[in-house]
């Protein structure tokens, strides 16, 4: 960003990029690899012709899926208007105004005739083309474009971009998260260089990788996750610099008690001399399982399923027995790795001094709200995000109840987009409620003159209050 | 069965709704020895819809059932043979009431487009009122005017094809309301006023541009129409359903019982009754109404009120 | 409506008339009655000098409470926009901008300067007011209009008009209901002449209005009350003609089993010798008192508590108890009135025939509708208003359980008005939310195939059904 | 303290957001020996804020109590001393997404205005990007670097008292994203392009009037911005609070016992936790933006993409 205008090798394409494929309103997100086939709306495209192009050029797919450069402005509204009816009074609709049929069409296609070329020969072959009014060719036009043209433009991966590709492509896999509730979420938490942010997300890493976008690589985030390994395939997507992985911790929320209650012992080397810990990342190991099973690699269960059932000669048990340690000695190290990973999260939680919390996604966030709460100082931010309105209003009379927090809200945002043309200007769809909501507040020293039943949230609060005095 | 009057009985010539699932209805004509496909199977007139009460269960041919309802013009909005763009439930409410609509009202209307406003004009305004449509499209004219006499309400409608811009709704002095949905209604302003009584009435235009409807409120202001607003009404649709939203584990915490037992107690789903809505409003033409005032004839205020809104 | 052209006489303002007042978006509702004070917007007016101008006139309020005829387009435009700013550079705040203070405008007022005067006044003396842009200049102007305009226009009510008054005054006393939220309830329950209604309201009669309206004369509507009196105070203020209120029935919901199960007595002229009839009528009384009470007057209460206190003498006494047996007199008379009322919407009830179902209120809206939905015949439309949408959603979830519904929908509007003005369009505020929310649906005839579970809402059905065919 | 970074006590010269109540809360500028007055009695910096931990509660003279938060954009925005119309979370929120802001961006504004969205630009950018905002009016541009300075971020700000639309943002080929909010962004359009690194940027606009967002859009394209898209944010801001329903009475019914018990064993008063909203948004400048993409420089695609947005 700070750099001198003239080095522009940043906005180059570069082998290895993670980079969005744009075509319309259509987003995809792809790496740059040579000879390696992506597939974007039911086309096969090698990219390697990207390479070396500034972002945001748009290439034309040619046969065989190369990318082609755009001769620039080739169409555009070179067809429209040139004949147009006042009105649609003389249009008799019966389904025979094309010429053209489907067959027509997909032979021209395969001799090889581009998109616009496509069209053009769509409206040549229209009876009632030139008796429709201006906006209904216009509306036309830009249908056919839509169906026919074959390009892709290649854009620079932000979380603008990857918010709106989720939305458009895979939005269950966000929880629905629309990309403007994004926005609100990471300014109402304040998310900023230098912080200590707690991320709790079900949102394929959406959420997480737009934390650090806005963090720069300064501070710390700690992604909480629920068991098993955490999960976060769209942070690669974003394509960070390498550096920005420093930020990045990750804490299982299993083990957040033990660490709240100081039993949590992340110390041992050898996890199969201390009883407890090894419980601990047993019970790891197993969630972790389940969440890989979840994630549709059935190949290794099956394995394992007949490899049980074929037993039969000694050989096969010694190479059974071989395997089995071989694993083990895997999952060992595994563990090893995670126990120094689950330490230095545990270093940063332990102050109880984050300055900032965001939490979304499919768990319900009550729970995981009282939860984490409790790791951040006073006068902190926290956002929590919701498909739904109903466990957020849980959320809003648990805390009211509990205290230590003001200024909380439970809101949601309308994005309304408008069309801008001369004579054309309206609004379009208003998108509302599908957003979903969010709750936000501001944490506070906990308040001790407060009856006997709070008791429980009031708890720790001394303890938060002392831990900011002496380690902020 | 007429579009203004409830009937309990299926007869041979009514429009009956064939109610399929959710969001799935069809119109089917009446007629003795028909038969009509639906995806449950072929419903024959003469046994299964004739003579059966409306709201009636139909068992049809491949075993599934259908229920069959009395036509209103809401459930006509949403199966009538799109010829245009149409008006939808939301806005035809809103219309009828921002123009005052109610029995008795004598109403001009330009263009009928698929008539999907004009049975709902005609509902409101029975049994004494009377619409004045106008469409410039020939055949449309004719089909709209078909559909009147088949769903029996022909006696409170003229239907004339003519172009309102140029030769106005073909009545003057009679109206207590006008209703414009044309590319470019404020060329039909004035007949607009010259349509209304002359102690005036209400006008409301339908448009999707923003530019149609600055347009349109400058000629109605220049035509003298009051209060003039514009607005839009978005409908809204919630879902009803149950959700499972999993509980996080936070460990075993043996020192701190109270968090155990809130943690512990609790079960391992929780069901929320959640309502999500449509992302966007069901019906496609949105909505945005300039509600003028009228033209005042006389200077102490015989003064017309009106409201002109707009589709998007 | 369908009158000839040449008669406008019901154009004009006729004593006794129902009218709304309206300065700017400010509604009232008020009876013309000559030489009445009227109270609107802090001031008193008397209406007579209205009457025989036309619907839509409007007046300056002269001192005294006159009202003038106002003179035609009399400022208008004429202040804005002589000497305009580009821009806002120039405009230090001080707060010393405008010279008048307050006690020299109220000098003015009492001057009786009117209102547009005033206003001049202020531009005169606003030493920023010229270095305003031409937008901000008009700002100023339509904010001292509202303060300082003293004019009122006479309207003919409508259920337009009397919607969005009780939404801008007194939007408790209908539940919240706004306007295009009663705009839909009309459409959806496809109310029309002709056709027979049940209503039932706690909204102050404006949708029971707003359905007579609907209805022109023409059909039958139902009030289905609560308890007590029916209440419905502003039906009045819709200025039907007379021969309205004979479409208008009513019917105590507090007699609805009895009425469905056939016990319900109608028939007995003297009530004391019924004594199921008796405690039911007893309990009307009461409740009917309560009602009363609660629409405030205490006027009645504080006299019969004073009465009792003052009981010292014989001839008192006497009095008392000639209070006492006229007091019951008139009990047995509106008992007797309200029997004859009840037999005749029992007629009507008792077909199970009905056309259309409107519920709208504070109270909850499930068994309402579960209980209400028993009279209407199959194929035809309900729909349900509330404030809220939880308990619409337990309606909605009762009724799939129960059957004999189609197409239930549950909904809100939303309302946007625009500012449409040459360089100044824009949307204005969003209304949503505060308008309610509405389930619609159909009746249909009950399902036989039913599992048991549902056994309860079945039963009715086939005499439901029955009932259809031999009175249809 | 700083806007861009957390401090944990109070210290002299602080800004600190003083928390009264539900959406009641005020700025003070901690001073030793000073007083605040709040409507629970004074507050003495030097005893009561200083060296006290943000998110304290403390305890009024008249023996009320508050908070005092340690000061965010967000906060900031709030409370802040109006000097115009300002922009709220809501648009901020969006506006910093569009512009994708992060730290180490460039960003151009005008005008400066009250500063609400400035302090919430430098808040993303720090440490190492840089606002350059220019403000036409002499008082509010020296106002606004004062609390840049008091905020402690004039570091990575430079305020610039000039015209936009005649001078420029006194910059060229530096910024990554340009925001505009003045009376007539068309006219600094080509300002916008000069200030962007030429390899491309976004601009976002911000208007209350369709009219200008006309007017924008065509400039923009005009300047070979691509991909404009025009937008509006509105929030909606919900109650949580429990109503209370009264049960119909439907009067005795001895035949259908089952009905009976319904309706018996139900409670005569049914809670329900309802949410109400704002009728209107929460932010008085609810927000359209149009988000072009940039010029193109190079046949070849050096693009920068665009948002502007306009308010109402």
């Amino acid at each position: 960003m700070a750099d001198n205008g003239d080095d522009d090798s940043h906005c180059r394409i570069k082998e290895g990029d993670y980079v969005v494929l744009k075509r319309g309103d259509i987003f995809k997100a792809a790496q740059i690899q040579l000879k390696k086939k992506v597939i974007f709306e039911k086309q096969w495209i090698y990219l390697d012709n990207a390479v070396g192009h500034f972002y945001r050029t748009t290439f034309e797919i040619g046969s065989g899926g190369t990318l082609l450069l755009k001769t620039p402005k080739e169409m555009e509204s070179s067809t429209a208007a040139k004949e147009a009816g006042a009105d649609n009074r003389n249009i008799v609709d019966d389904g025979k105004s094309q010429k053209l049929t489907r067959d027509d069409i997909e032979m021209l296609k395969e001799q090889g005739l581009k998109g616009q070329e496509i069209i053009q020969q769509l409206i040549d072959n229209s009876s009632t083309f030139k008796d429709k009014t201006e906006y209904a060719q216009d509306k036309y036009i830009k249908k056919k474009k839509k169906k026919y043209e074959n390009t892709v433009m290649i854009l620079k991966p932000s979380c603008r971009i990857l918010a709106m590709m989720y939305h458009g492509r895979e939005p269950g896999k966000i929880c629905h998260l629309r990309h403007d509730t994004l926005a609100q979420m990471l300014t109402l938490a304040n998310i900023h260089a230098g912080s200590k942010v707690l991320v709790f997300e079900t949102c394929s890493g959406l959420v997480l990788g737009a934390v650090m976008e806005r963090m720069g690589g300064f501070g710390s985030v700690i992604q909480m996750y629920p068991g098993g390994e955490p999960l976060r395939p769209g942070v690669d997507s974003f394509g960070f610099p390498s550096h920005f992985r420093d930020m990045l911790h990750e804490f299982p929320i299993c083990h957040v008690n033990a660490l709240l209650t100081g039993t949590l012992n992340t110390k041992t080397k050898d996890p199969s001399i201390d009883s407890e810990k090894s419980v601990l990342t047993a019970k790891d190991v197993q969630q972790n399982k389940a969440d890989v099973e979840q994630q549709g690699s059935p190949e290794e269960q099956s394995r394992e399923a007949s490899s049980v059932a074929n037993t039969s000669d000694d050989q096969e048990k010694e190479d059974r027995e071989k395997r089995k340690e071989a694993k083990a000695q895997e999952r060992k190290a595994k563990q090893e790795e995670k126990r120094k990973k689950m330490a230095a999260a545990a270093a940063l939680l332990d102050g109880r001094n984050a300055d900032g919390l965001v939490i979304a996604g499919r768990f319900h966030p009550c729970p995981v709200l009282l939860g984490l709460l409790k790791f951040l100082a006073p006068s902190r931010p926290f956002v929590v995000y919701s498909q739904h309105k109903e466990p957020l209003i849980e959320c809003y009379t648990k805390l009211k109840e509990v205290g230590g927090t003001v200024s909380l809200r439970l809101t949601d945002t309308w994005l309304r987009h408008y069309q801008v043309m001369p004579n054309r200007t309206h609004p379009l769809l208003l998108m509302s409620g599908g957003g979903g909501y969010l709750l936000s507040g501001t944490t506070v020293a906990v308040d001790h003159s407060k009856p006997a039943g709070s008791l429980r949230a009031e708890e720790p609060a001394p303890k938060r209050l002392k831990l900011t005095n002496t380690e902020g | 069965m007429s579009f203004v009057e409830y009937s309990d009985h299926i007869q041979d010539g009514d429009t009956a709704i064939i109610y399929l699932g959710h969001d799935s209805m069809m119109p089917v004509k009446v007629q003795h020895g028909a038969q009509t496909q639906t995806r449950y199977g072929a419903i024959r007139h003469s046994t299964d819809l004739i003579g059966k009460p409306y709201g009636s269960k139909v068992t049809c041919s491949k075993g599934g059932w259908v229920h069959v309802l009395h036509p209103t013009p809401e459930l006509w909005t949403v199966t009538l043979p799109h010829r245009t763009q149409i008006l939808y439930t939301t806005d035809i409410a809103m219309i009828t009431m921002m123009l005052e609509l109610r029995p008795g009202s004598i109403v001009c209307e330009s263009g009928t487009g698929s008539g999907s406003l004009s049975h709902a004009i005609l509902r409101t305004i029975a049994p004494t009122g009377h619409l004045h449509t106008v469409e410039f499209h020939q055949q449309r004219a004719e089909m709209a005017a078909q559909e009147f006499k088949e769903h029996r309400v022909d006696h409170l409608v003229t239907v004339r094809n003519q172009d309102v811009c140029k030769d106005g709704f073909g009545v003057v002095g009679v109206a207590d309301a006008v209703f414009l949905d044309i590319p470019s209604p404020w060329e039909a302003v004035k007949h607009a006023k010259a349509a209304m009584k002359k102690q005036g009435g209400r006008v409301c235009s339908f448009s999707p541009c923003i530019e149609q409807v600055q347009r349109t409120c400058e000629a109605l202001a220049d035509q003298a129409f009051e209060e003039i607003s514009t607005l839009e009404v978005l409908l809204r649709v919630h879902d009803v359903r149950t959700a499972s939203l999993p509980l996080p584990d936070f460990g075993s915490d043996p020192t701190e019982t109270s968090e155990k037992t809130a943690a512990d107690s609790a079960p391992k789903q929780t069901n929320v009754t959640s309502q999500d809505h449509d992302a966007a409003p069901r019906d496609p033409g949105s909505h945005l109404g300039t509600s003028p005032s009228p033209p005042n004839p006389e200077p102490n205020g015989r003064n017309r009120e009106n409201v002109s809104s707009r589709r998007f």
